[in-house]
Order: structure tokens, then C-alpha cells, then sequence
């Protein structure tokens, strides 16, 4: 009797154990050889699970997509393309691990991918330390200026330098933010107290919300207390998606709201019901509601849905997913090499491709791009509306008030618009 | 004590070490460094199966302290680079800082009767309340020396350490880490064997009956909370410089609970278990992870569970026992164990 | 026969405390077992509520063998148990206490609240307030009016003399002769407190190192000098 | 409070005073104003029912519980305050009702636990090996302990506590659940203790025991102290006949 | 600050904590297991409220329906995995870790990354120069009858006072006839209700998705700890308590003193009072009474 419980715990335990063997074994091997004479091996870090995997799905998919398009004309240099793309389970200490798996086990020519900015910023330094070229392809708070590093999203003063401007003139000088309390919320609205100063507006209040906050009664009041005539909501998450709702219920939905998050990232507009985000204003370099009026967003958001129909949105980072892809592929194929001097070379040659919404163009002393924006808003219906767009917008803050020439100065840091 | 019987134990333990050893001669570089970083943390699973295998102090703070050891070290060490021997000194002085900051937490509840899964919950209030506060760091107002802290970005690029000339990356850290496992590993051996070790082992069985034979009891459960917060804190100081990176998700929830996960389903009551399990763990959950699969944490979640419900002292410890008995012929207490727990089951 | 244990073997873990337990209760008896500290009494009474384990032999209780029943439904079935120490729920009240009787002897009809409160006269004043803040003897009251309640066809009482005073003892047992008269129930009691075996018990049975030592009829039971030995060795 | 005859009869000094102890739990009286008195040397009991309070005056003596009102004197210093790890490098041990062995280790690793705090690791060995000898169970000594009898493990505790060199010894039911032939051993034990001058408070209830061993002896009941005196006067106490025997 | 707002602040962390607590408060308290996919019962809550929403039953129903919902799950969950957990505490909390892993990622690979949300009914109203929503006023009635609903669940029926004699001593209740294991399933199912009830009530206030459940957790475990075993009493003082310190931190200094407020007021409450409001209030009760 008692042998015979033994022996049943035995082989559970057995199972268990060839279970984990089986599945690490397999996990490992799966992915352990480099890249090889046939393809090239292409770096993804995004997170399919966990906090972020709203964005990052997306982009892992808008990835998949980029990678089939340059293997259906052919591949690069003769060879098909490859994505070797870890889950990085929204984990910055995963992101490092990952990083450093891809670049020394798996040896791949390039790393694209990071959503938020500690990530990206977990990451950066392997990068750095292993000379591996890296494309940061998000919307971001700006700022970051590496040699091995392209930045393929949209910077402050490509969204909030002229969504400032635009909601000044159009509203009125008083402006309130709220901004979640860590990096990304923190120089954003830095970035906004600078714009309102140039635009001749006031800053009446500015506040920095917890992440975990997800009751705004006192907020709204010292809001309305405050009488702004434009809101700045940098919101980050979860709890903090709570403020609109609360917003729309207690607050004065009069008063026009701007971000540069909402909407084109998190796709707000489809997944509250309206009127919750009503009156917003944002400014994106895409987002799949763009495809009424360009006929590259539509081929791009068509091309999308054919291959994940079960996919919800494809917004503002996904694109940027795409492009850096697509500016990557471009150099690859200017150099004729995978070589990451090469490559970069080539990048900073100036080299631009056509994206879904216009041409995209690296700007070789900031490694960023220059590309088309646009400002839209929401209605009370939440249907999207578009109000203004501005060609080829420069993400010149970094050469011009920083100096930055990254070709000439090699360096790696971040800059904030009022710190070093 | 009793562990220390265990044949298969030790013997395990050397082969491990024999092979940790050697393996840099025929694994390529990557895994070495991969494995390096799985070592480190094992120093986390060490201290939570100090303070929780033998002394019965459950804590949900480990995190804490290896925060504590990691921030430490990334302030000192960026504010004095280039200053010679500082990597090794900013080492000595974190673990000693996070070893005083777990002596004055353990003054706190152990002095004023605060115990069993009260000091789990005091230690997880204290995570969160340090991982609150470490996200908002990010304004340029926090900084100490030249050194941001970060906010949620954390702090970024803290050097390497060095031993003299000898920087200690690659091949280096990985024996430099491993070293130092074994001695601490060999010196918690010994240290379980000791006068204090007996007297941890009976405050664990019966806290106010250890009392009765003259032991200062919240005395002593301060000192191995010391302890265990010096290991915690080390292994976040190893982190810090294996990614030259920490951030405040050091502290979060999760990071909080896993020491905990690992050193139970591993076996708490044994040091050479909780160290096999935690590499296990990382290894595997690192495999999955990089498979991409989507299925990676429901087969996490699974183990985890299957383990604790089916062998509650720890599925290491379990193999241990097993294996002596297969091997060994030795008489396990652990079947008593499990028989005193069908037991409960049958009634009612 | 109303309760029969045949070679029963109980005890803890590995420790056997209780050893070939043999003993027959007709119905409408009275029986004690006596014994010092220590001797196994309540671990086997444990035994037959369900509480622990049967290692070995058999409890058959009104023709049934429930060897393997679980403790609710022996209690479901008519055994009513006052465990040692009395075992009221502390933060309930009076009253709840009560109604905890309610699941015993499920067949018969059953919850005499108003019977109970005939009985012992104290819970009726008190039966919104907290047991926790009886007095012992309160307590004890509580704890047989509690497995009254349900009208059980076995009465089980573990010690019931344990720290209360002299006058209460003599009450308990007057009000359980009087049930026992009037109704019929069967008692089983274990006790080392004399003076309640000598009232009470119409049949003995002495127990001692988890074995029965012997069988003491009710004349015996007044000596003095033989229950004195078998209580304090 | 009656004057005994044994506080009259010797004039050595009181190792152990209680003055005036009560303990309340919530509303429940456990010990209502207790003085008592226990000379050097003595062999002293308390006796009563279950619930009279012996336990929890044990309890206050070692600082588990700390008096409602009182206060405690030992070697005529104050303890009332001291924590109870002071309590037993003063003099003071114990062996708890139930035992309080440490059931996963061996008996000689329980003797350590006790030992190293009193002795040098040198002597430590060589007094445990004394102990052992003296309380008859060498053979155990690496046996674990939960695999010994009960009779054992007791023996066992009251070694443990011999092991933190005192002054006086509590000892709570030495002979609860022991057989006749272990009750005389323990009986034995507990004289042979005595004779060699260390002074014992013990608590029992079987008053055969008592009267063998104890020189003097309290009754207590329901909190309060009833009787003391002599084991011969509290023996052929009608009154303490009664209580105890429940009349 | 005005009153008002501090009112209107404090109606909204009031209801806040104590939905997010009630559920953890009933496990924990009665079964004394640290329920760690707490946050992911109220995301199933929350899954299953909006999804029935959305296939066109009226709100209130589908409330409704997610707390039943996860209720059943919950006895399931109890019935193959905690049961044999009981009087474990502490493995408890690695097993729950390993449940709310499953479920979180399994919603992930059944639902994706977000749902469409649900919007919240009802308008809003003005008093005394603060605007308050409906929706937000009918959570604070909610939570107080939640408080209540359990109150006549713990104290009037049957179950209520069986389980309550559980907890106090299992085994003696298991001899006057509980079956105890049958309450423990109960108890759990009742407790993952609650938190269903939570996940359905924010629903249409916030985002869906697989990690709707984490911002819940810190909030809760901080109701219970500060509140202690008795889940009625504990879990409605310290959401007093602890609503008024974090609405007048939050409103004199912001939010992020009125969030770390509340965890400091945990430490010092578990330092000085380590059995929770409620201990204190049970033996103030005990000591009343007597006198």
C-alpha cells in the first residue's frame, strides 16, 4: 500500500519532470542556430502577454507583416528573412535576458521592438556594450540620442509641439496636464510646459498620478477649479484608463482634452463606449481610421487585416513597427550587407521610404525620422476626425537646441527639455 | 540537521558544483553568462530559505532588500566611478546596508510580537510602499549625487565590478558569482550545524517553548532576518551588475512573490534544493520564453500548482528522499510526513 | 444494543493511544468510562464521533456500521457530542450556540429550544450574549444544551466537570438523570471527577493505557476505595 | 488567608514569591490574587481540578503571560518584567505539560538546544552525557523524538530543562499519561532531584503522587488558592477531599 | 480643499476599497487562505459581464451574471485544487500565484489583448457645486449593501452560522453535523462571487483586458490586513478608515501621498494592532459585555 503511493507520486513527479525537460529542451533548440548562408535572422523583443500586450501584439503582427512582404519580393540580398521574436511578457528583466540571448546565442543582424520606455531603456546599454543596431519603433517622450540606436516612432516635438500650438490658438491660453507618474509622463509634460510657454499660454495646474490610481474624484476637482481651457491627459495603463470615464460622468466635458498617447496607441475610441472620449484631440503619424482619406494606410491597414482578421486595431505603433522594418530592409539592400556599419551607414545616408501615410526619412544626425503628422479628433460619437496635417515634420529638437550630430559626435544618452 | 543526512543530498550538491565548474570549458559564452545571472538569483532563493525553511519567518520582503542592494550600488559605484577599488566596496557596503535595513525591519515586528503570516503581509506592504515610491523618481528632483534614480526607467548602465585590474565580466563574473555561492552555500551548511543553527531550527518548531530554554528569541530572529536580508540584498547587487541595470520592478508584486514560489515548490527546509529549483525555474521559464509560445505561463502556473498539491515538502527535497530510499535503504521520515497528511484528509 | 465498538484501535500519527476497545451500550443506559489523565478517554471518544481515525475494529451505532462514516453524519445520524472543555463557539451567542445542535439526529424531530431553556433557565436570560462571555459553568450548560437541542438518540460527554464548581456539577447531573428518565437517552461519559461518576453512571467501564481494566457495576461504583483506584493509581 | 505551618516551621529564604498574581483573559478570571511562597530547597506542589489555574500560574512565573496585577519575586528580585529568556538565565526552567520537544530531532540534538546556552562546548557534551546518565535514557540519545514513547519524551523535557542549570524547577504534570512503573520512576527522579538541593515547584493532580514525593503542597481551585500546607495536612483535609474530589 | 470634493473623493475610494476587499476579506477571514488570483476573479467578473452586455443583456443582468459566474468557478477551482489546501496558508498563496498565472494568460489566448467595453450608465448630478456621477453614487449604495448582503449571508442564515462555527473550531462543528468541507467550498464560491460582482461593477468604468484585475490587488490586500479576520466588521471599518486617510491625504497633497498613506497606515495597524480593526473591535465587545 504504501510502496504503491510511492511509486504513483513517483510517476507523477516523473511526468512533471520530462514535461519541463521536453518543453525547455525544445524552447531552447527551437532557436539556437544563427543565422545561416539561407536567411536572415531578424531580432523582434515585443510583449505578447502581460501589461503591454495591447501594444505589442500589434506591432508583433505589423512585424510578421513587414517580414512577409520583403520575403514575397524576394527577400534580402538573396535571402529570406527570419524573425526570431522571444515573448518578452511585458518584463523588463525578460527584455534583458532576451537581449542578450539574441544577440549571443542566436546572433542576429539587427533588434527591433521595446514598448515602453524603461524597456527600451533595460535594453539600450546591451546594445550598446554588444555594437548591436538597434530600432526603437514607438511613439516616445523623446530625447534619446545613440549611435547604435534608430527611433523609428513619433517624438514630442513631432506630436505635442504642434498639438500645444494647435489647441491654444484654437481654445485658449489656460492649460492643465495630468500625466502618470514615471518617464514617459513626466518629460511629456515637460515637453508640454515648454510648448505652452512658446505659444504664449499658461500652465494653471500639472499634476503626476501614481500608476496604480484609479480614483480621480480629487483630481477632477482641482481641474475645475482650475478653469483650463485645454486638458493634457499623458494617462498611461490600466487604472489610470478609469480617469475617463470619471471625466465624462464629474468633469466638464467642454473642456477639450489633448495626448499624445491616446486613440492612435490604445485605441480608446473602440474600446470605451462613447461618449467617454469625446472631445479629444491627438496628434499621430498613423492610425487605421487614416485609411478613408490615404490610399497607402488603406493598403497597409487591408494587407493587415488579411493576414489577422482577428486582430482589433492597427494603430500608430504597429506602423511604426512596419516602417522600421521596412526603412531596415531598404539599408540592408543600399549596403549590400547585413553589416552593421554598413547598415547604419546607409541609414544615415538620409535613406526614406514610402509608408502607408507618405514618406519616411531618417534624419541621419538624430537617427529619428521625418514624416507626415496628423491631428485628429473625436467627436461626440467618438468617430474620428481629422483637422490638420503637417508634411514632413523634422524631429530636429535633438540637432538644434542639444546639438546633437550623431554621425559626427558619437554618443548615447537621453536628453530632457529641462534637465542635461 | 537532519538534511544533513541525506545522501543523495550531497552528493547531488557536489556533482553540481563539480559540473558548475568545469561547464565554462564546452558551453559557449552566452550560457554562461545565462547561467551566471540564474546563480544570482539563486542567492535570493538562499536567504528566503534562511529566514523561512529554518528560522519559520515567511516573508513577502526578500524583494525589498534586494532592491535596497541593487540601488545601493548603482548610487555609490556611478557617483564614484573611476575611483579606484569602489565596485568591491560599494558590494561589501550594500550587503551590509541591506543586512542593517533587515535588522531594523526585523527590530520592528519581531520585538513588538509580530509574526508568522503577519510579517508576510507587514513585508508586503513594505514592497509596494518602495515600489510606489521608486516609480515616481522619475523628476529630475531625485536625484542623489549625479545620479537619477530613474523613476520607473530605473538606473542604467552601473559598471561592472572589478577586482583590481580584473574586470569581472563574461567568464570572470561567472566564477567570481559562483565562487561566492559556494562559500556562502557552504557556510550556511556549517552555519545550520552551529549553536545558532540549532537554536533557529527550534525557534521554527516552537517559538515559546525555545524561549523557556533562555534563548532571546526575537533576538535571534532579528539576526537571521539581518541575514537573509544581506543575501537578498547581494543577489540584487549581482543583478544590478550582471544587467548593469535596476529598476523599481524589483520590487513590484510579482518579483516579490517569486523567491517565495521557488523556495516552496523547490523545498524550503533545504538549501541545495532551493538553489537546484531556482535555476531549474529560470532556465525553464527563460526556455519558454524565448519560444515565444503564448502557452509559456499557463504551463508555469500548472507546475506550480501540481507541485505544491502533490508534494507539499517540495518536489526537490521529494526526489532527495526518494532517491535515498531507492539507493540508500534509508528510512525517510518524509513518508510519516505524508502519511500524517492523508490522514487529515480521510477524517471529515 | 445501542452502541457496540469491537476491537477498537485509535490514535495519533503513529501513536497508538487507544488499544482493542470493546464496549456495548444498551439503550436508555447511563455508562461512564473512568480514568486518570491521560489515559486515552477522549481520543477514543474523538474516535467515535469521527474525529479521528479507526485504525482497526468496528463502531456499529443503532445496527449500523459506521466505521467509515465521516463525523457530520454521525452526528447527523443521533450522536450528540459535548467535547472536553465544553467547546462553545466563543463569539456566537447563546442562542446560535444553540441552533449549532440543529444537524443532530436528523430523522427525529427535532430543535427543542424551548426545552433546553426549560432545563438550564440561565441560557434563556442570556441568549443574546456572546458564549465566550459565560462563566464555566454557563458554558458547560450550554455545551449539553447545544447536543440536546437536536433530541439525539446518544449523548457523548467529554468531561463535562472540567473546571466548573462543585454545585454545578450536581446540577448537570440531576438535569441529565431527569432527561434520562424522561425521555430515554442514552448517556456515554468519561470523567475522572468522582462525585459525578458515583451520581450519574449506572454502569462503568475503567479505563486505563488505552485499555479497558475493567467492568464496574453500579453497587461497586459507591465504593469509595474502588473507584478511588482505578481514578488515582 | 490561613497561616500554614510551613512558612512557620523553617526559616530558610523564599527562592519564589507571587504577591497578590490575578490574570484575567477578557472576562474569564484564570487566577484571582494568588500569594505564594517557595522556600529554597523545597519540594512544593500545587494541586487542583482541571481549570483551577496551575497552568497559568506556571505560565506568569516564566513570563508567557504577564499578571493582570502582582507581582513576582524571584531570589528577591523583581521579574515581573522580565522577559522570559532573562527569566531562565536567572534560574528558572520548565517542562511544559504537553511536551516540548522538538519532534523532528534527535534526542541528544534536544539536549543541545537546552545545553549550549548554559555550557561551554567542551563541558556541553560531557553534561549532556550526565543527564542522560541520570535520567536513565542514554540508549535514546539518537533516536528522533518523535519516535519515543510519551513516558520518554517527558523524561526527556525534564532533562532538557536540567540542561539550563537551575536554580528551581517548574515542572507541569510530570506523570500526566505515565504508567505505574514510569509514574515511580518519575517519583524517583523527581526526589533524587530534590536531594541534591534544587528546589521544584511541580503541578499535579493525582494526589497519590503528590503525597509521595511533595514536602509541602497548595491546593488551588477555581483561581483561588484554598488550601496549603503540608501533604499530610492537605491529605486529611475533608475539604480538599471534596473539591478535588468534586462533592 | 472643499468638503465637497473631499466627499465626492471619498465616495469613490470608499466604494473602491471595499468592493475591492469584500471578496479577499470572506476567503481570507473565514478559510484563512491568501487568495492571490483575487484580481483575476475580478477580471472574469469583469470578462463575463461585458461580453453578456454586449451580446445584448441588459447591464444590471450581466452584473449579476458575473458574479454568479465566477461564484461557480470558484467552487470549482475550490473543489479540485483548494480543498486539499486547507489549514495551509502559506502554500495557499503559492498554488493561488499559480492559478491567477493560468488564468490571466489563458483569458490573454481565449480574448486577446482588450475587449470593447461597455459604457457606463446613467448621467450625472450637482451638489453643492461638485458634480457627482450617478454610476459612481450607486457604487457607494452598492458597497454598503455588499456589507450588508454579507452581513445577512454571516449572520442570519443558516450557512452563515455554520460557517461561522467552522471558523472558530472545525472540528467541533464537524461533530454537531457541519459538513465542513462542504462550507469551505461555499465560502470560497461566496468570496470569488464578490470579487465577480467587483469585476462587473467597474467594468464599464474602466478598460478591458487580462490585467483588469492587478490594479484591485494592492488595494485589497491593504483593506484586509488593516480590517483582520472578521470580514464584516473588519473589511467595513478599515474601508472607512482608510477611505477617510487617503481622500483628505489625496486632496490636501495629491495622489501620491493619499496612495502611500494607505500603505503606511497598513504597517503601523499590523505593528500595533496585529489582529486588525476587527480584533480589536471583538475584544472590546468581549470586555463590554462582561462588565
Amino acid at each position: 500500500m504504501k510502496l504503491k503511493k510511492i511509486s504513483f507520486k513517483g510517476v507523477t513527479l516523473f511526468l512533471i519532470f520530462t514535461l519541463i525537460m521536453v518543453l525547455a529542451l525544445s524552447g531552447c533548440s527551437g532557436s539556437s542556430q544563427g543565422s545561416n548562408s539561407k536567411t536572415i535572422k531578424l531580432g523582434l523583443l515585443e510583449d505578447r502577454s502581460g501589461d503591454f500586450s495591447l501594444v505589442g501584439i500589434q506591432k508583433y503582427h505589423a512585424a510578421e507583416l513587414a517580414v512577409d512582404q520583403i520575403n514575397q519580393q524576394g527577400g534580402l540580398l538573396g535571402k529570406k528573412v527570419v524573425l526570431d521574436a522571444p515573448d518578452t511578457q511585458s518584463n523588463n528583466s525578460v527584455y534583458q535576458q532576451m537581449a542578450k540571448k539574441l544577440i549571443l546565442q542566436d546572433h542576429v543582424v539587427a533588434i527591433m521592438g521595446a514598448y515602453s520606455s524603461a524597456s527600451r531603456e533595460a535594453i539600450r546599454p546591451i546594445m550598446d556594450q554588444n555594437k548591436m543596431l538597434y530600432f526603437y519603433n514607438n511613439q516616445y517622450e523623446g530625447g534619446v540620442a545613440d549611435n547604435d540606436t534608430f527611433l523609428t516612432g513619433a517624438v514630442p516635438e513631432q506630436q505635442i509641439v504642434p498639438l500645444m500650438k494647435y489647441m491654444i490658438k484654437k481654445f485658449g491660453p489656460r492649460v492643465y496636464t495630468i500625466a502618470a507618474d514615471y518617464n514617459f509622463g513626466q518629460i511629456s509634460a515637460q515637453w508640454v510646459q515648454q510648448s505652452v510657454k512658446q505659444d504664449g499660454g499658461k500652465l494653471v495646474g500639472q499634476e503626476f498620478i501614481p500608476l496604480d490610481v484609479s480614483q480621480f474624484s480629487s483630481t477632477i476637482s482641482r481641474i475645475k477649479a482650475a478653469k483650463p481651457d485645454v486638458l493634457v491627459t499623458l494617462l498611461i495603463g490600466q487604472n489610470q484608463s478609469a480617469f475617463y470615464e470619471q471625466w465624462a460622468k464629474q468633469g466638464d466635458k467642454s473642456i477639450p482634452m489633448a495626448s499624445s498617447v491616446n486613440l492612435a496607441q490604445t485605441y480608446e475610441q473602440l474600446r470605451f463606449a462613447p461618449p467617454t472620449m469625446a472631445n479629444m484631440y491627438v496628434t499621430t503619424s498613423f492610425m487605421q481610421e487614416l485609411d478613408t482619406k490615404y490610399p497607402g494606410a488603406k493598403t497597409f491597414v487591408d494587407a493587415f487585416y488579411k493576414k489577422f482578421p482577428h486582430d482589433k486595431y492597427v494603430g500608430q505603433e504597429a506602423e511604426a513597427e512596419y516602417s522600421g522594418i521596412m526603412l531596415w530592409a531598404k539599408a540592408v539592400q543600399k549596403a549590400k550587407t547585413t553589416d552593421r556599419d554598413a547598415v547604419i551607414k546607409a541609414l544615415e545616408s538620409g535613406i526614406s521610404y514610402n509608408g502607408p501615410t507618405g514618406p519616411v526619412t531618417i534624419d541621419p544626425k538624430t537617427h529619428h525620422v521625418i514624416r507626415n503628422m496628423f491631428l485628429v479628433n473625436t467627436d461626440s460619437k467618438q468617430k474620428i476626425q481629422i483637422d490638420a496635417e503637417y508634411k514632413a515634420v523634422k524631429p530636429d529638437w535633438l540637432s538644434t537646441a542639444k546639438g546633437v550630430d550623431l554621425p559626427k559626435k558619437p554618443q548615447s544618452h537621453q536628453y530632457t527639455p529641462l534637465g542635461n | 540537521m537532519v538534511q544533513g543526512k541525506i545522501k543523495t543530498e550531497n552528493i547531488v550538491a557536489a556533482l553540481i558544483f563539480f559540473f558548475l565548474f568545469i561547464c565554462p570549458l564546452f558551453i559557449d559564452s552566452y550560457s554562461v553568462l545565462n547561467i551566471s545571472y540564474f546563480l544570482s538569483m539563486a542567492f535570493l532563493s538562499l536567504s528566503l530559505t534562511l529566514i523561512w525553511g529554518y528560522c519559520g519567518i515567511f516573508s513577502f520582503g526578500q524583494a525589498v532588500f534586494f532592491g535596497i542592494g541593487g540601488y545601493f550600488y548603482a548610487v555609490l559605484t556611478l557617483n564614484l566611478t573611476g575611483t579606484s577599488a569602489i565596485t568591491p566596496l560599494g558590494l561589501l557596503l550594500g550587503v551590509i546596508l541591506g543586512g542593517l535595513a533587515a535588522w531594523i525591519l526585523g527590530y520592528f515586528m519581531f520585538y513588538g510580537g509580530v509574526n508568522d503570516v503577519f510579517v508576510g503581509l507587514i513585508t508586503l506592504c513594505l514592497t509596494l510602499v518602495l515600489s510606489t515610491f521608486m516609480g515616481q523618481t522619475a523628476g529630475s528632483a531625485w536625484n542623489i549625487g549625479q545620479v537619477s534614480l530613474g523613476g520607473f526607467n530605473g538606473i542604467n548602465g552601473i559598471p561592472a565590478l572589478e577586482l583590481g585590474p580584473i574586470s569581472l565580466s563574461g567568464n570572470n563574473f561567472y566564477y567570481f558569482v559562483l565562487i561566492i555561492l559556494f562559500v556562502i552555500y557552504c557556510l550556511l551548511k556549517l552555519f545550520t550545524h552551529s549553536k545558532v543553527g540549532a537554536a533557529i531550527v527550534a525557534i521554527r518548531e516552537n517559538r515559546e517553548r525555545t524561549k523557556m530554554f533562555g534563548y532571546n528569541v526575537p533576538k535571534i530572529q532579528s539576526l537571521v532576518f539581518a541575514a537573509g536580508g544581506a543575501l537578498a540584498s547581494l543577489s540584487g547587487i549581482l543583478y544590478a551588475t550582471w544587467g548593469n541595470y535596476i529598476t523599481p520592478s524589483a520590487f513590484a508584486l510579482s518579483s516579490a512573490t517569486i523567491p517565495v514560489v521557488l523556495v516552496a515548490a523547490g523545498g524550503r527546509k533545504n538549501f541545495t534544493a532551493s538553489i537546484i529549483f531556482t535555476v531549474l525555474y529560470y532556465w525553464f521559464a527563460q526556455g519558454l520564453s524565448a519560444s515565444g509560445s503564448q502557452y509559456a505561463l499557463v504551463i508555469l502556473g500548472l507546475i506550480l500548482i501540481l507541485v505544491t498539491l502533490f508534494v507539499p515538502d517540495g518536489i526537490i527535497v521529494f526526489l532527495f528522499h526518494l532517491s535515498d530510499r531507492l539507493f540508500f535503504h534509508r528510512e525517510s521520515k518524509m513518508k510519516e510526513v505524508q502519511e500524517e497528511h492523508l490522514h487529515e484528509k480521510n477524517i471529515g | 444494543m445501542i452502541l457496540n465498538t469491537e476491537g477498537v484501535f485509535s490514535g495519533y500519527g503513529k501513536v497508538e493511544v487507544v488499544k482493542d476497545f470493546n464496549i456495548q451500550i444498551n439503550e436508555g443506559e447511563i455508562v461512564s468510562i473512568i480514568g486518570r489523565n491521560g489515559v486515552g478517554k477522549s481520543t477514543f471518544i474523538k474516535t467515535l464521533m469521527g474525529l479521528l481515525k479507526t485504525n482497526k475494529g468496528s463502531i456499529t451505532f443503532k445496527n449500523q456500521n459506521i466505521t467509515n462514516v465521516k463525523a457530520f453524519d454521525r452526528a447527523r445520524g443521533g450522536i450528540g457530542y459535548v467535547p472536553q472543555g465544553h467547546g462553545v463557539f466563543p463569539t456566537l451567542t447563546v442562542e446560535e450556540n444553540l441552533l449549532m445542535g440543529k444537524l443532530i439526529n436528523l430523522q427525529k424531530e427535532n430543535l427543542k429550544l424551548e426545552l433546553v431553556y426549560n432545563y438550564f433557565p440561565k441560557l434563556k436570560e442570556r441568549r443574546k450574549q456572546k458564549a465566550g462571555t459565560l462563566s464555566g459553568g454557563e458554558q458547560a450548560a450550554l455545551a449539553i444544551g447545544r447536543a440536546l437541542v437536536g433530541n439525539p438518540d446518544l449523548l457523548i460527554l467529554d468531561e463535562p466537570s472540567e473546571g466548573i464548581q462543585p454545585s454545578i456539577v450536581n446540577q448537570i447531573s440531576k438535569i441529565v438523570n431527569q432527561i434520562n428518565h424522561e425521555t430515554g437517552l442514552t448517556v456515554l461519559f468519561v470523567e475522572q471527577n468522582m462525585a459525578l461518576i458515583q451520581q450519574l453512571s449506572q454502569r462503568c467501564y475503567a479505563m486505563d493505557k488505552g485499555m479497558i481494566k475493567g467492568e464496574i457495576n453500579q453497587e461497586a461504583l459507591q465504593d469509595y476505595d474502588v473507584l478511588k483506584s482505578y481514578l488515582t493509581v | 488567608m490561613k497561616k500554614t505551618s510551613v512558612e512557620n516551621s523553617t526559616n530558610k529564604k523564599a527562592i519564589l514569591e507571587l504577591k497578590g498574581v490575578g490574570k484575567y483573559f477578557g472576562g474569564l478570571r484564570a487566577v484571582d490574587n494568588i500569594n505564594l511562597s517557595v522556600k529554597k530547597g523545597d519540594l512544593h506542589c500545587l494541586i487542583g481540578p482541571n481549570g483551577a489555574g496551575k497552568s497559568t500560574i506556571f505560565k506568569m512565573i516564566m513570563g508567557v503571560y504577564k499578571p493582570t496585577s502582582g507581582s513576582i519575586l524571584f531570589e528577591n528580585n523583581a521579574i515581573t518584567n522580565k522577559r522570559t529568556w532573562d527569566r531562565v538565565k536567572l534560574g528558572l526552567s520548565i517542562k511544559m505539560q504537553i511536551p516540548g520537544v522538538y519532534g523532528d530531532l534527535t534526542a541528544y540534538e534536544n539536549m543541545k538546544i537546552a545545553a549550549q546556552n548554559f555550557y561551554k562546548r567542551r563541558e556541553m557534551n560531557n553534561k549532556i552525557m550526565e543527564l542522560f546518565d541520570l535520567l536513565e535514557i542514554t540508549n535514546l540519545k539518537s533516536k528522533i523524538v518523535n519516535n519515543l514513547s510519551h513516558g520518554q519524551q517527558q523524561w526527556l523535557e525534564i532533562g532538557m530543562a536540567l540542561a539550563c542549570k537551575p536554580k528551581m524547577l517548574l515542572l507541569d504534570e510530570p506523570a500526566a499519561g505515565l504508567g505505574p512503573e514510569e509514574t515511580n520512576y518519575t517519583s524517583d527522579l523527581i526526589r533524587k532531584l530534590n536531594d541534591k538541593g534544587l528546589t521544584i515547584l511541580f503541578i499535579d493532580h493525582d494526589m497519590d503522587f503528590v503525597k509521595n514525593i511533595a514536602k509541602s503542597a497548595t491546593v488551588l481551585h477555581l483561581g483561588n488558592k484554598f488550601a496549603e500546607g503540608t501533604v499530610d495536612e492537605i491529605a486529611s483535609n475533608q475539604k480538599v477531599i471534596d473539591i478535588y474530589l468534586g462533592k | 480643499m472643499s468638503l465637497s470634493s473631499l466627499m465626492n473623493q471619498f465616495i469613490n475610494d470608499f466604494s473602491f476599497l471595499i468592493l475591492a476587499a469584500i471578496g479577499l476579506a470572506v476567503i481570507f477571514g473565514m478559510m484563512k487562505i491568501i487568495n492571490l488570483a483575487h484580481g483575476e476573479f475580478i477580471m472574469l467578473g469583469a470578462y463575463i459581464t461585458t461580453l453578456s452586455a454586449q451580446a445584448g443583456v441588459p447591464l444590471i443582468i450581466s452584473i449579476v451574471f458575473g458574479a454568479i459566474g465566477v461564484g461557480i468557478m470558484g467552487y470549482l477551482i475550490d473543489r479540485l485544487i483548494i480543498c486539499r489546501l486547507y489549514g495551509r496558508t502559506l502554500d495557499s498563496v503559492v498554488v493561488t500565484w499559480g492559478i491567477s498565472m493560468v488564468i490571466q494568460q489563458g483569458m490573454l489566448i481565449i480574448f486577446g489583448p482588450s475587449l470593447q467595453g461597455v459604457s457606463t450608465p446613467l448621467g450625472s448630478v450637482s451638489f453643492a457645486g461638485s458634480t457627482y456621477s450617478v454610476y459612481r453614487i450607486l457604487l457607494f449604495a452598492i458597497s454598503i449593501g455588499a456589507l450588508f448582503l454579507l452581513y445577512l449571508i454571516f449572520m442570519k442564515t443558516k450557512f452563515g452560522l455554520y460557517s461561522r462555527a467552522t471558523m472558530q473550531n472545525q472540528e467541533i462543528a464537524r461533530s454537531m453535523g457541519v459538513n465542513t468541507n462542504r462550507i469551505y467550498s461555499m465560502t470560497f464560491s461566496i468570496g470569488a462571487a464578490f470579487a465577480g460582482l467587483t469585476g462587473g461593477l467597474y467594468a464599464p468604468t474602466m478598460a478591458i483586458s487580462p490585467t483588469f484585475g492587478t490594479g484591485f490587488l494592492m488595494q485589497s490586500f491593504v483593506t484586509v490586513i488593516v480590517g483582520g479576520a472578521n470580514p464584516l466588521i473588519g473589511t467595513s471599518l478599515s474601508g472607512g478608515v482608510l477611505g477617510i486617510v487617503n481622500s483628505i491625504l489625496d486632496t490636501t497633497w495629491g495622489t501620491f501621498f493619499g496612495e502611500i498613506g494607505l500603505l503606511i497606515c497598513a504597517i503601523l495597524v499590523i505593528r500595533l494592532l496585529p489582529l486588525g480593526f476587527s480584533g480589536v473591535v471583538e475584544k472590546w465587545f468581549v470586555r463590554k459585555r462582561r462588565m
